[in-house]
């Protein structure tokens, strides 16, 4: 399958992002550059971790005014795989695209460790490689990745089993304790409601290589490869947008 | 406005810091006093952090060539060369005064200084490094200091997108009135497409780009750095800088770029002196001059006087000289990146500094002058009065621990041993996916992608030994950050510096920098580590009292097999505790002798050259050999301590150890001891035999400690405790004291 | 015209930075600060148009960027 | 009584997050937004004491925790 990452101009896991495709998984990834609208026929975007405008106001606030945004929302709309890390869930939020909210860690300081999660859903193009309740553990480096919603939203989420992953400790409990940054609910990634967009904030992207950072990220990949060689979650047409 | 053209009195510039006799000499050479703009040009050009008057001659000194130097001191960074057709450039720098100032933005624009003056050789920055020294924590602002120094850090390595990777911290009521921060970058450059700050071509356009210019830090870096501190300092206090590390960002993509282009002849960064330092050194190293129309200067504020640009030190600028007629290549790249790019000038062929505002000349000076004929001068150095008292440490009158698990237990909560993860998990060590292994070891390790070599990296200096001896002090830091590397696996490569002391013109002072140089000499000699780049730091001193001699030293090594690397902890059960070198009856300057008994005293820790290349020798041939699953290096707190970071520093769950010690000196000494050129390895039983034979072909000293084994730090007869009740302690030392009530910041 | 903006977390949303300002005043001493709250403050000018102009434009302007809807409020003056 | 304090970057002090708001508010087309400032605006009670005092006890609080002078400076008002 194809795959895009974007390059804002703050971003700076896009290298990663883009050597975990193509040199660790063997994809076909290409860059997208922010002030393009052409999506170079990608069935997966990605919208890697960084600062994409230097965030100064907010995480994500100009990225979603983006032109290459644009085609991105699009491509969601249309179906299409679209995957936000770390300030790319940022942005999706931003967009509109993801509901709630990223907020200052509760600690106020940024946090970089590796991290346990509980994959919580498995009925997803991005988890469909995993069993419900496996512990996986994949770094964060965040500032701010405290998820937040209202209560109405949060209940829909659950509900909805949208909650993807989720922070816990090594017994693979939810605890205070084990949640780096106050999320929710411990939330770490959610689903949106058609389940072809997906945002999480720790990085699977450095978490494919034995040698670095080991290999607790490198099945989300996998799933969506498989997902989109299966078909079940095809975009309508993956091609770029008329603009 | 007043533009300043006329004539400067003296006392104009001995206001600028100038002496009389310094004025008198710029008088003779132009035949005339200078204009105030002028002045504030010499001024900041002959101030010590420019012009390196009291250390220059001492300089002279270092090892600084190798048959793998590609560039040594004297350029933006020092350049060496890895293979593959590869070269790593790094440099070392501090910002001290502005991080007491503010701490946040002061260790924030430390990091962009230091990440600009590698990207400005034309090497993408992969890691940094940040050394660390801050007061006590019973000193009312040090928490305050700690909390913004580390996230200021963080705020700029993080959001440029350049893994802060490793470094130290300590605390030492010396450094209550004048923390350091010292941040050193490396990057990766081509051997053949290395970029110099050396203007050539008579004619050449002088490109400004980046930031606009402010009035941040007149007389910063260079002024501040220059003289010390005093209460009235915070009144003059210019306006401090702020960093945009997003603008960074978007400038060192930018260079990066236009250097795959054929643009640019020449390219140095804006600090210190900004506009002035970076015109007149491209010049001088080029023999050439340039002139400056100060009308095209990008300015941010109103009615900036040439005074102002020229002396302006606002962040994220740099400048350059292109090929004529490529003026609008560059600007076309600095177009796609957003950011300004403006023709201020050109390259002369009269070897002057020119500089005109409103059609006017406002500076007309020799670069000569503002160079090479810069004052240098041999002050006068002698030991300080307390020198042979500060040596004698009466170890009789030292009474032995009564539990010595307790005492391990107090070592591990010292803030200068315990765990530096409240502060490196603020770090984001993980961008650019080549880190192998991040800060909490020996030595950090990054892979060189498209290679299979890796690149270890440590900082390491016992200010406490060079207060004690700054000769020895001094070599101790360049063997510990060579054996840290070693331990990593890595071959030391090369040595940058940042030497932080006090007042220069001191007799003591200078002695101590003197004597420390010496120090780093030999031992850059003795373990063939070139000295490439680095800095120097003068006038660390409150109301006369100066900080602890402190001359930080970065390692950096090279893994030709990247599959060597080696981390720190234990990793099996069973695996044999080996050391490797001798442990002597030596308690002078310890973390133990600080902790326990409240004394800084006695000779440091000896170090004898030879041995120390020895033990290294050998743990590096073992661990090419692949005989060694752990190498941690024996440093503060003695082997006790050591050993419990072999068991803590790992992945859940942590393993113990059965030690058997025995030796015919004092237990303290022997547990605590900080003896030098000693490495403890873990081994497989059955390698054993293999790793002896290593040992004894070098005559190195080795001792089989114990084996790795259940959950318990057992060292018979005297230690025995829980491995989580060790990492408890270890790791909540730090958190526990930040988090403490806050602290305000006045 | 220049506008002052107050933006300010919703009720109800998680402050982290108001109560960590909070726990600060009264390790400081004092005891009296309570109910904090940290938003952001935002000065511009505007040039052209009038008045009612104005007051749609940063009206505007807050709600496409300078706040965010779902976690935050907005307030602004305007001022000759 | 309620504290509103305004804290803004000092003149002269570079502000890069009020120029990339500044820049922002022009991307998307609001191109009469100038002289843009981004500051802190925290909102805080006091209780007890006369309005003589809480002026007196918040110009302390500003002073001391929440602005920074050597960068910010501030202002604040007060309501009963
Ligand atoms: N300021 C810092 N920034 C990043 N990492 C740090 C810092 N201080 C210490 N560390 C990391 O913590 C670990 C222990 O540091 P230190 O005690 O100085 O090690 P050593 O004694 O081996 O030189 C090292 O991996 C080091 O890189
Ligand atoms: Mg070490």
């Amino acid at each position: 399958m194809r795959w895009g990452v974007v390059t804002f101009p703050g971003s700076n896991d896009d290298h990663d992002a883009l050597y975990a495709l193509d040199h660790v998984l063997g994809q076909d990834a290409v860059s997208l550059w922010h002030k393009e609208r052409d999506l170079k026929g990608v069935d997966c975007v990605l919208l890697p971790g960084g600062f994409s405008y230097g965030d100064y106001l907010r995480c994500g606030a100009m990225a979603r005014f983006s032109p290459i945004m644009e085609s991105v929302v699009e491509l969601a709309r249309r179906g299409g795989f679209v995957w936000g890390v770390c300030n790319g869930f940022q942005v999706l939020c931003e967009a509109g695209l993801l509901p709630g909210a990223l907020i200052r860690n509760r600690s106020l300081q940024f946090i970089c460790t590796p991290v346990q999660l509980r994959v919580e859903e498995t009925e997803t193009p991005f988890t469909n490689q995993y069993t419900r309740g496996e512990i996986i553990s994949i770094p964060i480096k965040h500032g701010e990745g405290c998820y937040i919603a209202d209560p109405v939203t949060l209940e829909q989420l659950e509900e909805n089993r949208q909650v993807v992953l989720r922070y816990v400790d090594s017994s693979g409990r939810a605890t205070p304790e084990a949640n780096p940054n106050g999320a929710l609910n411990n939330i770490a990634g959610i689903v949106n409601a058609q389940r072809n967009v997906f945002g999480l904030m720790p990085h699977p992207e450095h978490a494919v290589e034995k040698l670095v950072g080991g290999e607790g990220g490198l099945r989300l990949f996998q799933s969506l490869i498989t997902a989109h060689a299966d078909g079940t979650h095809r975009p309508a047409a993956a091609v770029a947008p008329g603009h | 406005m007043r533009i300043g053209t006329e004539p400067v009195s003296k006392a104009e510039a001995l206001d600028h810091g100038l002496s009389a006799e310094e004025f008198a000499r710029i008088c003779e050479t132009l035949g005339r006093a200078p204009n105030l703009v002028e002045l504030g040009v010499l001024s900041v050009m002959w101030s010590e952090h420019c012009s390196y008057k009291s250390s220059r001659r001492h300089l002279k000194q270092l090892p600084t060539s190798g048959p793998r130097v590609l560039q040594g001191p004297g350029e933006n960074a020092g350049v060496i060369d890895i293979g593959d057709g590869l070269a790593v450039a790094f440099k070392m720098e501090s910002h001290n005064h502005p991080s007491f100032v503010e701490p946040y933005q002061g260790a924030a624009t430390g990091v962009g200084g230091i990440l600009r003056d590698v990207f400005t050789m034309g090497a993408r920055p992969i890691a940094n490094l940040n050394s660390l020294r801050f007061g006590s924590f019973d000193h009312p602002r040090t928490r305050y200091l700690v909390n913004g120094v580390v996230a200021g850090i963080g705020g700029y390595g993080n959001c440029i997108g350049v893994p802060t990777v490793g470094g130290e911290v300590y605390f030492d009521a010396g450094y209550n009135e004048n923390i350091l921060v010292n941040a050193f970058t490396l990057g990766i450059v081509r051997n053949d497409r290395i970029f110099r700050a050396k203007a050539t071509g008579v004619g050449n356009p002088v490109i400004y780009v980046g930031s606009k210019t402010g009035r941040d830090g007149i007389h910063g870096a260079s002024l501040l750095a220059s003289a010390e501190f005093s209460g009235e300092a915070e009144e003059k206090r210019p306006t401090v800088q702020v960093g945009d590390p997003f603008t960074e960002k978007l400038l060192l993509e930018a260079c990066l770029e236009l250097m795959e282009l054929d643009a640019i002849v020449a390219i140095q960064d804006m600090g210190a002196a900004g506009l002035t330092s970076s015109s007149v050194e491209m010049a001088g190293r080029g023999g050439l001059g340039i002139l400056l129309d100060l009308d095209q200067i990008p300015v941010r504020e109103m009615s900036m006087t040439p005074y102002d640009m020229l002396l302006s030190e606002s962040q994220e600028r740099m400048l350059i000289v292109a090929r004529a007629g490529a003026e609008e290549i560059v600007q076309g790249v600095f177009r796609k990146w957003d950011l300004d790019a403006a023709v201020v000038g050109s390259v002369t062929e009269d070897g002057l500094f020119r500089a005109t505002f409103h059609k006017q000349e406002v500076v007309c000076l020799p670069v000569g002058l503002l160079t090479d004929d810069a004052p240098a001068y041999d002050r006068p150095a002698n030991p300080p009065d307390d020198f042979d008292t500060l040596q004698v440490l009466r170890l009789d009158r030292i009474p032995p621990p009564g539990d010595y698990s307790q005492t391990l237990l107090r070592l591990l909560d010292s803030p200068n041993i315990a765990s530096k993860a409240w502060v490196y998990r603020q770090y984001d060590s993980l961008v650019r996916s080549n880190t192998i292994v991040g800060p909490g070891s020996d030595a950090a390790v990054l892979r060189v992608k498209g290679t299979h070599k890796g690149i270890a990296l440590s900082v390491d200096c016992n200010s406490r030994y060079c207060l004690l001896d700054p000769y020895v002090g001094a070599m101790i830091a360049v063997v510990e950050g060579a054996r840290n590397v070693v331990c990593s696996g890595g071959v030391p490569l090369g040595v940058t510096d940042c030497l932080n002391f006090g007042n220069p013109e001191k007799p003591a002072v200078m002695w101590q920098f003197t004597e420390a140089i010496r120090g780093i000499r030999d031992a850059c000699v003795a373990l063939n580590t070139p000295v490439v780049s680095g800095n120097v730091s003068f006038y660390n001193e409150t109301d006369g009292r100066a900080i602890p001699p402190t001359p930080s030293i970065a390692m950096v090594g090279l893994l030709d097999q990247l599959e060597h690397h080696t981390t720190q902890w234990f990793k099996a059960e069973g695996d044999q505790i080996v050391l490797l070198g001798r442990t002597r009856e030596e308690l002078g300057g310890t973390e133990y002798l600080a902790i326990e008994h409240g004394q800084v005293q006695g000779a440091p820790p000896w170090i004898d050259l030879r041995v120390e290349k020895q033990v290294q020798q050998v743990c590096l041939q073992a661990i090419r050999e692949g005989l060694v699953r752990s190498a941690h290096d024996v440093s503060e707190g003695g082997l006790a301590v050591c050993l419990a970071e072999c068991c803590i520093t790992g992945p859940d769950p942590h393993l113990g150890a059965a030690i058997e010690l025995e030796g015919a000196i004092r237990p303290d000494a022997l547990l605590f001891g900080e003896s030098q050129s000693r490495i403890v390895l873990s081994v497989r039983k059955r390698q054993l035999g293999r790793l002896r034979e290593i040992a004894s072909a070098e005559d190195v000293t080795l001792t089989v400690l114990g084996e790795v084994r259940g959950r318990r730090l057992v060292i018979s007869p005297l230690i025995d405790v829980d491995c989580e009740e060790l990492a408890r302690v270890y790791y909540n030392a730090l958190p526990r004291r930040m988090a403490a009530d806050a602290q305000p910041s006045s | 015209m220049r506008a002052r903006v107050f933006i300010t977390p919703k009720k109800g949303v998680l402050d982290p930075q108001g109560k960590a300002v909070e726990r600060s005043l009264h390790a400081l001493g004092f005891a009296e600060a309570h109910d904090v709250h940290l938003g952001k403050y935002i000065e511009l000018s505007i040039e052209g148009g009038d008045r009612a102009q104005a007051e749609r434009r940063t009206d505007e302007m807050c709600r496409r960027l300078l706040a965010n809807g779902v976690i935050e409020d907005y307030r602004f003056e305007l001022q000759d």
